[in-house]
Order: structure tokens, then sequence, then C-alpha cells
């Protein structure tokens, strides 16, 4: 019928990421961990978390130190704002683009 | 009894991909990544269109890693309905059907097949995510837009009338279980998800969802957005069980202590509330001031016990 | 076994000899004894099904199509303003490609009020990707209904089986009931290539772009137009699909025969008369009288209307002088909708003979008005003689204005 | 009467059993070999107690027509209060037969040469046992009587099936009494 393979009939889709695409594209400001600050990281055991708890986008994992994937982050900054001490501060995208630029 | 969870004790797993269309700082991505760890990975969710359509991908990606079904906007609680009528009819009952709708899926148009699923009791979870409006379609108002809020269909003067209680609509039909919850409380929408799922017949939960672009915020603020309105006593979070009302968490907290924060700090931290006067805000104060009295006195009872 | 019982039981027999899983339905007149007996069945344990009561249409069509997306066979039945009520459910079945069934019981729609049988509620959804089978008798909906799972469930789109209101749905008259045993042969159980499952997690029916794109597995996904293109080739491909379901039939129960329509006197016949329904076993009275008198006309009984088998009907008509359409409905502002399909297919299919049939419409019964014999006699005695200058466009009988 | 097509309209009140008793006919009639019945009731908003008629076509072949009856071979009158309300002898054949349930005496009766059949139903139908006003069981065998189209064993047989799980015995011996009591006249 179709002259193409199509996997399906009907809208039946699958799991997958990145849905919207890479929204780490998203951003206007990174969050950045301060490892010092950060009280897992701090005390080097499995504590606070709040950073995970609340990303709406489910891109910091609960790991010493959390990571935050900035593949898909989109910056809303509310890891940072939540953060209890402060350790996660927003930084704008462009600092991140000249310094890219520099080391070329 | 139930033990409370931390955030040390919550699963750790994801059902949520990473990279949804849903708006940076969206106050859903925190509650339905929440919810979906309460709920496991045996449960089919049904959906009708709204915010969280856009959120679950478009085809052929699903960021969603459960089974779910997109349904017609009215039709939500009928659909939960006849899924449920399949799984028993194909002996699968263990499988949970979870509605996720959003408050105009749920308290305008799809109220009446909601209010027919709870009168018939059929066994599943209803969630109404409550952003306070049309936010998908560009910010509309909806039943529960709270009064005085501008929308794109209330662009000057602002809604003029009061938000639809419809936790108190869907506590009227007698379920086993009726409870508020926010997004900025995911531990209290955690257990309340994980009990509700335990108890027979329509069980209705309703989340306060903070929206960035639809309240007119900065996207960082939205936890601090749901505190504030839970802080305020502006939105209590509770749960119903055979008909008696128990505050919980954030709430039972405001209660024991006995102090509110002033609601004006809410409307001021959002432009969807430019337009409201001194006298306004002040009659809404003195309507939450009213609504806490009977808690304020229960919490005396509750202390001296 | 024969019995003799209304044309509603014998839809309810049907569903239950069918086993669907999950019934929906909220009442309406003149469908109400069907649903009312399916629940009896149900409530008896003589049937093992689920029965919703719902608390509109919109939700019965709404627990049949979560239902069948689970994997459940399943099965509605409305009429009139209840189907209409269903109308954005319809159209999202047949886009989901789930094969419910769902008898129409078919009646006139407001405003005014009616509670009496025309076929505008059905003919209305006729643009909603559905199989629209209607039929004539007690026997036709019993099978109607057994051959409508299998033939949903082959194509996976969703049938319609239309009968009319109280002139079949509340009629007595006698009709084969088949054994349980053969329809079990005939009609295995559903079993869906996808239904929603835990394990095997997919989203349905999600938001599709208007342009193709690729998937998780690096497949190329369609586009909304491509799942459309698919639904009406496959819908085209249904008309042969019906063949084969209608010879099985036959090859199990004897009966059958005539999937797409069934004629009566029309070998010879210059003139045809085409229509949908008991009417068009009315009309046969009528034939045998004209026939009487040394016309030679027949009738063409559309079973098949959604998808039109265009190429059938022309064929059937080849050889008329005249067509002549009789309708209970009409596409208001032009024609019956009949008409325009029957013409459309005399001119597509037709097109290399010099001289094409004429084509009269007749609008009647609307609301239940009755439908006399004589009426019909005179209507079609007067396009029969009259030849193709007699009436032109549409022409209303038994109207008294 | 012996016909290969007998059209009969049943008149009675909504609530009364007109629609079983007409049901109750074809069956019986369907076994005794005529393949072609067809029943069609008053369709529409029927209210207990309102006038309402259903049509009987019974042949020995497939019946196509399902529109109302306008020329009947038989009226059955399931309340004879009716006969003053409507015109229900309407369309009534020249050699039709029509079947009263009535106390009256039959010379009460005369409809243009017609052959006229009368049964007290309601006070037979108390006398087989049944209560008050349930007698479309016994208006049948007033019929059976007084058109003698059919016999009484299939209709008593088809009277027990139907009302199987309600009073099978007496509704049986109600439509016995009627055939014995009914008077041919007019």
């Amino acid at each position: 019928m179709g002259t193409r393979q199509y996997g399906h009939k009907t809208s039946h889709s699958e799991p997958g990421p990145g849905d919207g695409g890479r929204t780490g594209s998203w951003r206007v400001a990174r969050p950045i961990l301060d490892a010092n600050t950060c009280i897992p990281a701090k005390r080097g055991t499995a504590s606070c978390f709040i950073c995970w708890l609340y990303c709406p986008d489910g891109v910091i994992t609960r790991t010493i130190p959390p990571k935050i994937d900035y593949e898909y982050c989109k910056g809303c900054g509310i890891c940072a704002e939540e953060c209890p001490t402060k350790a996660i501060t927003m930084v704008e995208e462009s600092c991140f683009v000249q310094t890219k630029e520099r080391k070329r | 009894m139930h033990t409370k969870t931390t955030i040390l004790s919550l699963p750790e797993e994801e059902f949520v991909n990473p990279g949804t269309r849903a708006c940076s700082g969206c106050g859903l991505g925190i509650a339905y990544r929440i919810a979906l760890k309460a709920l496991g990975r045996n449960t089919i969710l049904v959906v009708p269109p709204s915010c969280l359509t856009v959120l679950q991908g478009l085809y052929p990606v699903a960021a969603t890693k459960l089974a779910s079904l997109n349904v017609t906007f009215a039709s939500t609680a009928a659909a939960s309905t006849g899924m449920l009528a399949a799984l028993k009819a194909l002996g699968k009952q263990d499988i949970k059907v979870v509605a996720w709708a959003g408050d105009g899926g749920t308290a305008d148009i799809g109220l009446q097949a909601l209010s027919g699923a709870a009168e018939r009791g059929d066994n599943f979870l209803f969630i109404c995510y409550d952003n306070e409006g049309y936010m998908n379609t560009g910010v509309q108002r909806s039943g529960t837009t709270p009064q005085w809020a501008i929308t794109a269909n209330t662009p000057i003067k602002g809604k003029l009338q009061q938000k639809k209680d419809v936790p108190a609509i869907m506590t009227a039909h007698n379920l086993s279980y009726v409870a508020t919850c926010s997004a900025s409380y995911p531990l209290d929408l955690f257990d309340k998800v994980s009990k509700a799922v335990t108890l027979p017949g329509v069980k209705y939960i309703h989340i306060q969802i903070p929206c960035p672009p639809g309240w007119g915020f900065e996207p960082r603020y939205a936890v601090k957005l749901g505190k504030l309105a839970v802080e305020t006593g502006l939105f209590e979070l509770y749960e119903v069980e055979h008909s008696e009302i128990r505050l919980t968490g954030a709430s039972r907290k405001i209660a024991d202590k006995r102090s509110l924060v002033p609601v004006a700090e809410f409307f001021k931290a959002q432009s969807r509330f430019r337009i409201m006067n001194t006298s306004q805000i002040e009659e809404i104060q003195e309507r939450i001031n009213q609504k806490w009295v009977g808690s304020f006195e229960t919490a005396e009872d509750t202390d001296a016990s | 076994m024969h019995i003799i019982e209304s044309g509603n039981v014998a839809a309810a027999l049907g569903v239950k000899l069918s086993r669907a899983q999950v019934i929906a339905a909220y009442p309406i007149t003149p469908q109400t004894p069907l649903t009312e007996k399916l629940s009896e069945f149900i409530e008896s344990d003589e049937m093992d099904a689920q029965y919703v009561p719902v608390e509109s249409e919109h939700s019965a069509l709404a627990v049949c199509i979560a239902a069948s997306s689970t994997g459940a066979r399943a099965f509605t039945a409305t009429s009139a303003n209840g189907l209409l009520y269903m109308h954005e459910q319809i159209h999202w079945a047949a886009g989901a490609r789930l094969p419910l069934v769902m008898c129409v019981v078919n009646r006139g729609v407001g405003a005014p009020w009616t509670i009496w049988n025309d076929h505008q509620d059905s003919i209305s959804q006729r643009d909603t990707g559905w199989i629209q089978i209607y039929v004539n008798d007690h026997q036709q909906i019993i099978d109607g209904v057994i051959k409508a799972f299998m033939l949903a469930e082959e194509v996976m789109i969703p049938v319609m089986l239309c009968y009319d209101g109280y002139l079949l749905s509340h009629t007595y008259m006698p009709f084969d009931v088949p054994d349980q045993e053969h329809v079990d042969a005939f009609l295995p159980p559903y079993n869906p290539a996808y239904a929603l499952d835990p394990s095997r997690p997919a989203n349905l029916n999600t938001v599709t772009l208007p342009d193709v794109r690729v998937d998780t597995k690096g497949r190329l996904a369609h586009g909304y137009m491509e799942i459309r293109y698919l639904l009406q080739e496959d819908l085209k491909g249904a008309i042969d699909v019906m063949d084969h379901v209608d010879e099985r039939f036959k090859g199990y129960f004897g009966r059958g025969g005539d999937p797409h329509y069934e004629t009566y006197r029309c070998e010879d016949a210059r003139f045809i008369a085409v229509g949908l329904g008991s009417l068009s076993y009315h009309l046969r009275e009528v034939i045998d009288r004209l026939r009487d008198e040394g016309i030679r006309a027949g009738i063409m009984s559309i079973h098949l209307y959604r998808p039109f088998p265009a190429l059938a009907v022309a064929e059937g008509l080849a050889e008329a002088e005249g067509v002549i359409v009789f309708e209970k409905a009409l596409s208001y502002g032009y024609e019956g909708a009949l008409c325009s399909d029957v013409k459309a297919a005399l001119y597509a299919q037709n097109g290399s003979r010099k001289k094409r049939p004429f084509v009269h419409n007749y609008i009647l019964g609307l609301g239940g008005r009755e439908i006399k014999t004589l009426e019909l006699y005179e209507a079609l005695h007067r396009s029969c003689t009259g030849g193709s200058k007699a009436q032109d466009g549409l022409t209303w009988i038994g109207l008294k204005i | 009467m012996k016909k290969d097509k007998i059209d009969i309209r049943w008149h009675g009140r909504g609530g009364q059993g007109a629609i079983t008793a007409a049901k109750i006919v074809a069956k019986a009639m369907f076994v005794s070999g005529y393949p072609g019945v067809v029943m069609v009731p008053t369709f529409g908003t029927e209210r207990r107690g309102a006038p309402v008629f259903t049509s009987l076509k019974i042949s020995k072949e497939k019946i196509y027509d399902l529109s109302p009856i306008e020329k009947p071979d038989i009226i059955v009158v399931l309340d004879h209060v009716l006969l003053e309300e409507t015109n229900i002898v309407s369309g009534l054949k020249e050699d039709g037969l029509i079947v009263i349930n009535s106390p009256c005496s039959i010379d009460d009766y005369r409809f243009d040469g017609r052959v006229v059949a009368i049964a007290d139903v309601n006070s037979l139908s108390l006398k087989a046992g049944l209560p008050e006003g349930m007698i479309n069981s016994g208006i049948i065998g007033a019929f059976a009587k007084a058109s003698g189209i059919i016999g009484m064993e299939a209709l008593v047989e088809a009277i027990r099936e139907e009302f199987s799980d309600r009073r099978p015995d007496q509704n049986a011996q109600a439509a016995m009494l009627a055939y014995e009591n009914t008077i041919i006249g007019g």
C-alpha cells in the first residue's frame, strides 16, 4: 500500500530521548555546580539532592556530586534557585561560546 | 500508616526522557516526573489534549517511558473506564490506569465524563494538573483560573469569577480518596499518588502547577511560586478519606504555626495579577483568613492532645 | 434455530455470539432495547463481558476506543443525536484504526425533535472513515453484526451497521440464530498486532507532524497525511475484504452472497431503483406491480455504503436507461448523498458509454413520515414512463405542503 | 379464513399486552407453516393507557413490506371501549372479521355485514386465575376460535413459552376458556 516501509499505520510513538531536539540549545544561562559548596559533594555521602528532586527535565543525576546533562538542560535555573547552599550558579551561555572560540 | 518518603528514599528510576518540549521551568515537568516514580512501570496513562500532550512528545517519539493513550478532550475519564473494562475482560487487573488531564480537561470540558466515572466507581486514578488556565493554547481563562488573573481572553479586566473548587466537587462524589498537591512539594505528591493507587474506585488528585509563561514569572522561581501559594494559605495541601479532610505537609505546618504569609507576596510575584488593587488583595486576604479560622482552631486541639 | 424477535434483539444476539468483551452505551430511542438486552445477557451471566453504563454517547465511544486500544473487542450502539454527539469520537476511532462495531438504529435528527426513522443520522457520518453497512431485515442484522466484527478486525477499521429504527428495530420477524460453536469457528478472538501494554510501552495517537519524521530506531515514520492516506487505501481495500468475509460466512452458515448490494429483478431491467435499508425491500412490492404491467424495473439495495463500491454499482447499473434513487436523507442544499454517489459512480465508470442513464432522486420518509406503497408505485411509475424529462433534480414523496 | 396472506390488526391500550398477544400468534403461525411473519407495532411514544395498535402480517412467503396494515383481514380489539374512541374498523375488508373483548351482547355490534366475534375475556381470565386486567392470553383464544386459522395446540405452546415465568398454566387456561366461550355472529 504505502511505498515506504513505515513502522506503523497509526500514530504509535515509542519511548526515546530528545523529542524536542537537543533542548540544551534553549539555554541562555548554564547551571554550574561548585563541588566545594554542594552538600553531597562536600560530605561525600548521599544527601540533599534537592537539585535532582526539582529538576523539571530530569537532567540532574542523583550522584556525588550531581551531574547536569547540558545536552538537554534548558537552563530554567530552578536548581540554582533552590539549592540550599547556593552551590549552583547560572552563568550566561555566551561566556562558554567565547571560551570555545578562544581555544580555536 | 505510610512512612513519609524522603529525597533519599525516592526511587531513582526516571520514566520521562530528557529533551521534552515542555517550557523551561515547567512545574508539570516536576510533578509528572515524581508522580510517575510513584506509579511505576505497570501503568497505562490516559491523556487528553493539554500541555502534557506536548511534553509527551510528537509522533513517532514518546518522551514518556510508560504506555499512554491520547484521547479526545472531553473523554479522559470515560476512556480510563474503557481501558479498565478491557483490562478486566483480559484478566490484567494488576495494571494501573491513570488519567492525566489539565484543568481545562478536568474542570471544564472533562467534568461530565469525570463525574460519570466517579459515580460508577471505576477503579482508576484521575490526576488534574492545574496550571490555572488553557496554557497550551496560549493562556486563556479556565474554570480554575483565579480571580483577577489577566489571561488572553480576560485581557483587560482580568477574570471576574472565583476559581472553581474541583476537589470539593470530587469530594461530593464520595470517593475513596481526594487529595491536593503542589509541584513544589514533590515528596508530599509522591506519597499521595502512592497511597491513591492502593485504594478502590475513582481517586482524584489535584496538583497545582506553577506556569512561568502563563502566570508571568521567571522560570527559576517556579518552585518558589508554588510554595508561596501554599504558604499564603491560598492553596491548601490536604487529603480526604472517609469524608474527613486532613491537611498535610506544608499546610499542616501553617495550621500548627497559625501563621500565613501575606497573599500580596504571591500576587506581586506574577504579572498576571498586575491589575489587582489593594482592596482586591485585601478582600482575598480576608477570604483566606476566614478559610483558615477552622484549621487554626483544630490546630489548638491537636496541640493539647 | 429460528426465533421471532425484534431487530434490536437480533443485533444483541449477534453481539453476544461475537463475544464482544466491552460494551458501553447510553440510552436513546430506538436503540435502547438492544443495549438493555445486552445488559440482561451480562447480568444473567449468559454473556461474559463488561457493560459500562456511561453518562453520554461521547463517553460510550470513549470507552470503546480505549477498550479496543487495550486489546478488547468492543461494541456500542446509538441513534440520531446520540450518534451526532459521538461525532468527534467517530473520526477518532477511524484515525486510530480501531475495529469497533457500532449499530446505528437509524432515526431522524433534531431540530425539531423526532424519534422516528430516517437515515440522516448515519448518512451524515459518511466521511468519518468508518465502514458503513445498511441491512434490510433481522437475518441481515444478526449476521451483519458477526460479519462486521470480522471485517473490522481484518482491515482495522471500525464498522457502523445501520438498520432502520422502529421499522426493523421494533418489528418482529423470524430469523435464524447461529450456533455459538459455529460463530466461534468463524470469528476468532480479537488479537491485534499491538494493544497498550506496560511491558511494550507505546504512546498512541500522539500529535503528528505535517511531514514525515525519523523514529527512535532510525526508520522513517509517516506524517499525518500518510496515516490518512493509508486509511483511505485500506478502506478501498475493504471492498474486497468484505467479499471474502461474506464468502467465508456463507461457507459456515449458508447465507449471504450479496456483500455490496442486493438486487431484485435487475437482470433485464430498463429502470433500476436504488435504496438503502428496509425501504429497498418495501420497493420490491412496487417492482412486482410494475413488472406485472410490463415495465421492466428492478431494485438495487445498497448494503456497503462506505467504502462505496462504485465499480460494482456502475456495473450493476450499466444497462439501465434510468436510475431512480430513493432516499431517507438529504445533503441539505444539494440532493440525496446516495444519489450523488451513484451519479459519480456512473460518471467515473461508464464514461465511455455514449448515453448514461437518467438519474432521478426521491426524498421520502423523513422523520418517520409513513411510506405508502401506492406513493412509491406512483413515483417509480412516473420515472419509468416519463423518461429522462419526467423530473429533474429532486422530488419529495408524501410531502403535504 | 384460509388464505396465503392474512393481515391482522390488533388494537389495545398501552400496557395491555396487544404486542405480546400478536407476538404469540406470530410465533404460533410461524411454526404452523407460515414462514413470512412480521409484527409491526405502533411506533413512538407509547404511554400506558393510550390507544395503540400493532400490525401482524402472516404469509406463506417472506414479507418485504413493513408498512402498517391499511386493509386488515382481521381486527382484534382488546378493549371494547376503544370502539367508541377511535375508528378501529377503518379499512377492514368486506369479508373481514372483528374479534372483540367485550362483556356486551353480540347483538350490540354491527359492522356492515362483517363477521363479529366476542368473548368476555376480562371475566374469563379472572376465572382462569389471572389477575385483573391480564387479558392478552385470553384474547388469543377468542381470536383462534373466530378465525379458525390456527389450532389451539400451537397457540397454547406459544403462550406457555411466552409466559414461562409468569403463570403459564393460568394463561393457557384463559386462552382455552376464551376459545370455548367465544360467540360468533354478525
